[in-house]
């Protein structure tokens, strides 16, 4: 596998991750708890279709045969679409949401805290203008976590349940194939191992403190999804995401 | 009474009204409910832009609406924050927009059909908000203006926004999606004209806030300067309005148009709608099935509180 | 209008009630409350999907340009459905589904019973088939309404509050407009004064019997459906129905 | 103990045991296992199909598939009917579905990803439940035995579905649709070989299921038997399998193949397949949500009977 190669699967995986997050982040628009609720999420999921844009116009820069990062989000099927599992989970009630929000935020941060020292110029200069937003996400969601796990009762149970619901899927986040080992190796991506431990460390510091579970590390997790194997629910959300530009294939928006 | 005397003088030497002084009652009432439906109507009116956020045909078109839905709920944010100046509670204004008591713009009524929906909502509907927003700026009640202020600013950009989209649609689009925005200008023009609400002759409450200074122009007078103003951007377009009416009158300077079928808009403001219905189950359960975060976040706040002390 | 191009409307009219009920209908299976009821509802979905071909054919028979019953499902967008607004509401709970079905079912049967008379051969046929299955389907909501109606407390309460959320969907089965009139002067199609009564009766008999109250007969009434303007909802629903045959336009399945 | 004897006695003459003879608490207990695993697999297995049945591509396949997830509804009722011909309780076998105590086919863990799925679910896995079904056709207890042959009939059916849909997709369709088989083809091949269960030699419960006749052939055989009839209509479609040892083997008169990653098959088993959570969860779900709906029915059938009498 060429380096080049191995590049535009990372930067899909990193977009189309970014992509269906946001894109679930918008179901909650008009039914969030609280109206400033209904700013925050939307905040993060602009954000997120911003850094996916940018990861997404690079990787079709990449490939080189003229496509368009609309042409990767509205274009491509279940199939090809390489988020994690994670970022696909349906959002569930509002404690579902923010450990799902969370795990990836932590993940997300770390992430683009090493990508910004890139030797890919591109990549660290995405990193960089996303980590701020992300540092951002990732203090909102850990604020939340403590405020639902250390709440009522009722929010604590919730939240207990949604840490271990959405658990399995966390490990894909650190996981490694293939495609990374030329990009370690070449400085444009970092090794996981130093990022999987200031992730565990950052998720059960907040546990703690949210008087919760941290489920076991080494439970099973769940993969497939860097590798376009997905859940059931993801072609739903593609066939409502690139309903127009399907139906519609001539038409200028 | 000497203290109403000397409200009244304010308001007509055109100084602002802040939170702090006197006010009679009825100011501050009929304020709160405008204020409050004005708020209201940024929240329900996110709603049917929502419905198309998830199928928004491009990233740039998609960017675009989330943030203009952003702002709607900011708006909403600075409204609620306005109204409690005047002494009311953001949660009993909830309630009272849950249980029907208080209303929200009816154009929010009507669904959103296609994307260019998108456009036109942009256009005609904040347009027609835009013209009335424009002047409550100049409105008696000081936090109430400067709400106003900040508002038509953000506005006026959604307004070019849904425009453009439109505009794509017309010039560079297929023969399938001109239709759409005709189609969806049909739907939407009447309901527009009716956002300013029943004939001056019709509207009894409009002289004493006009004399207050909450409303600064009658609705007659809004409604033809936005017909006015909407025309040669419609015809930019190469589109047409479903009124066989529209026609300038070179004489009065303004367009005449044809007579508004006011029984639709007060069936509408009844309930009778096609998503009354729908947009308030909707804010009823998000608040509904929200109340254990909110109850959790409190608690939380407390104890948090607690430890500090 | 020619009587040909009313009746293309009319069998539009009815072929996209029956697909949008039938795919409601199928959004249940896995999640009924029992598995009778799984069975019970396939079946009805079935029947609608079948009768919906039906009428669809004959429809792009006398459009007489080359289409299918297929093109007509998997290629109209919301503007272009004729279905009646009852049909597209969402599922709801069962006391929701039940009270749509119900209502529908009334309609349905009086209406194919008028229809196999129709001095349109194909018509008659259609209906007169159809309606043997739609005697079964009205028999079995109509004795659910009952159940739940006058089961418990909880289930009357559901049962009322269906009804009471329907109703503004119900008067659209009984309106006509320019495309009735010359059906109606051809014999083709009835005209609902006599169903409308029947209609009524039906109704108000079996709620009645289920201790629950009808609604005003004079209640305000949503309309559109049959005009093409939709709910929503319908959009949603479309664009998953619609996904694969949009997705793979040159594909063959 | 003579009834012990005379009941091996009838099995090993092939006469059919039924609900009102004598039977050891053993056999029932394993009967009642296995067929209430038999018939929630039924109706676990209608939910990897409901997931396409919105989106099937044309009307004739959607009816198809909802005429085949009915069938499966169907082969529930009649398992489950069996089943309590041996005094088991269709309520309590379901709780034992949702609490994890009674398993259903470990295949309806994974997702169903593509349309194409539709027809490799109908002709693998179908067609690995046919060739078990068959051969308990012969099953020892008579209601079982009964269920089985009905049910078989209808298997068949729903395998040729299967296998035409592909064989649509492979002959008629674009290269999109053949790589959308063959990758279906990659994901369903090794989980239906494991259909079959563990290798007779880890199979400890097989030797007394064989003596009473409910099982009547070994995993392993029946494994070789569906590989041998399906890598003709493999070749026929123009696919592949995953299994690069794949090849016939003349001196044996069947197909060698490569070793199975059983550590998959536990892990499935154990939870970890990509579905497991969302199939117990809709199933539960399904059951809970519709507690209030059979209560209701419940209580009106007695007021009924009341009334009645």
């Amino acid at each position: 596998m060429t380096t080049q190669h191995a590049l535009t699967e990372y930067l899909l995986r990193l977009g189309d991750s970014n992509i269906i997050l946001a894109q679930r982040l918008c179901e909650w628009i008009g039914h969030a708890p609280v109206l400033e609720e209904e700013l925050a999420l939307g905040n993060v999921a602009l954000d997120l279709f911003g850094q996916a844009r940018s990861w997404l116009e690079y990787a079709a820069q990449l490939q080189g045969e003229g496509r368009s990062a609309d042409d990767l989000v509205f274009g491509r099927n279940e199939r090809e679409y390489r988020n994690l599992l994670i970022s696909e989970q349906s959002n569930g009630n509002y404690a579902d949401t923010l450990a799902r929000q969370y795990l990836f935020d932590a993940w997300h941060y770390y992430l683009l805290q090493a990508l910004q020292h890139s030797t890919d110029e591109q990549v660290a200069a995405i990193a960089a203008k996303g980590l701020k937003e992300v540092t951002y996400h990732l203090r909102r969601s850990s604020a939340w976590i403590k405020r639902l796990g250390d709440g009522t009762e009722e929010s604590h149970q919730k939240m207990q349940q949604a840490i271990d619901d959405i658990w399995t899927y966390s490990g894909e986040m650190m996981m490694t194939d293939a495609i990374d080992a030329p990009l370690v190796a070449a400085g444009i991506v970092p090794d996981m191992t130093a990022i999987t431990a200031q992730w565990q460390a950052h998720v059960s510091t907040t546990l703690t403190e949210a008087t919760l579970c941290c489920p076991a590390q080494d439970s099973y997790m769940q993969r497939g999804g860097k590798q376009g194997l997905h859940g059931e629910q993801l072609g739903f959300l593609l066939a409502e995401m690139q309903f127009l530009p399907r139906a519609y294939p001539d038409a200028v928006w | 009474a000497p203290q109403e005397r000397h409200f009244q003088e304010k308001i007509d030497a055109d100084i602002k009204i802040e939170a702090k002084n006197w006010m009679p009652e009825a100011y501050r009432r009929t304020l709160i409910r405008q204020m409050s439906q004005h708020a209201h109507s940024e929240i329900v009116g996110m709603l049917p832009e929502k419905n198309w956020l998830t199928r928004a045909p491009n990233l740039k078109r998609k960017l675009q609406l989330l943030a203009k839905i952003q702002d709607e709920a900011g708006h909403g944010l600075y409204l609620y924050s306005a109204v409690e100046t005047l002494g009311a509670d953001r949660d009993e204004e909830l309630e009272k927009l849950h249980s029907g008591e208080v209303k929200y713009s009816s154009i929010f009524n009507y669904p959103s059909r296609s994307w260019a929906d998108m456009g036109t909502i942009g256009w005609l509907v904040d347009g027609a908000a835009i013209v009335n927003q424009v002047v409550l700026q100049r409105t008696s009640y000081g936090p109430y203006s400067r709400a106003m202020i900040r508002i038509c600013k953000e506005e006026s950009f959604h307004q070019r926004q849904g425009y453009q989209i439109l505009l794509e649609m017309m010039h560079n689009g297929t023969e399938e999606q001109k239709a759409m925005v005709q189609d969806s200008i049909n739907r939407f023009w009447w309901p527009s004209l009716m956002m300013f609400g029943p004939h001056d002759s019709d509207s009894p409450n409009s002289a004493q806030s006009m004399q207050w200074k909450i409303k600064r122009m009658s609705n007659d007078d809004l409604r033809q300067r936005f017909i006015d103003q909407t025309i040669p951007q419609l015809e930019l377009l190469g589109c047409t309005v479903p009124d066989p009416e529209l026609k300038w009158n070179e004489e009065r300077g303004h367009y005449d148009f044809g007579a508004i079928d006011w029984s639709e808009f007060y069936s509408v403001l009844k309930g009778n709608g096609p998503c009354n219905r729908e947009r308030l189950k909707t804010r009823r359960d998000a608040y509904d099935n929200g109340a254990w975060v909110r109850e959790a976040a409190h608690a939380y706040a407390k104890k948090q509180q607690q430890e500090a002390a």
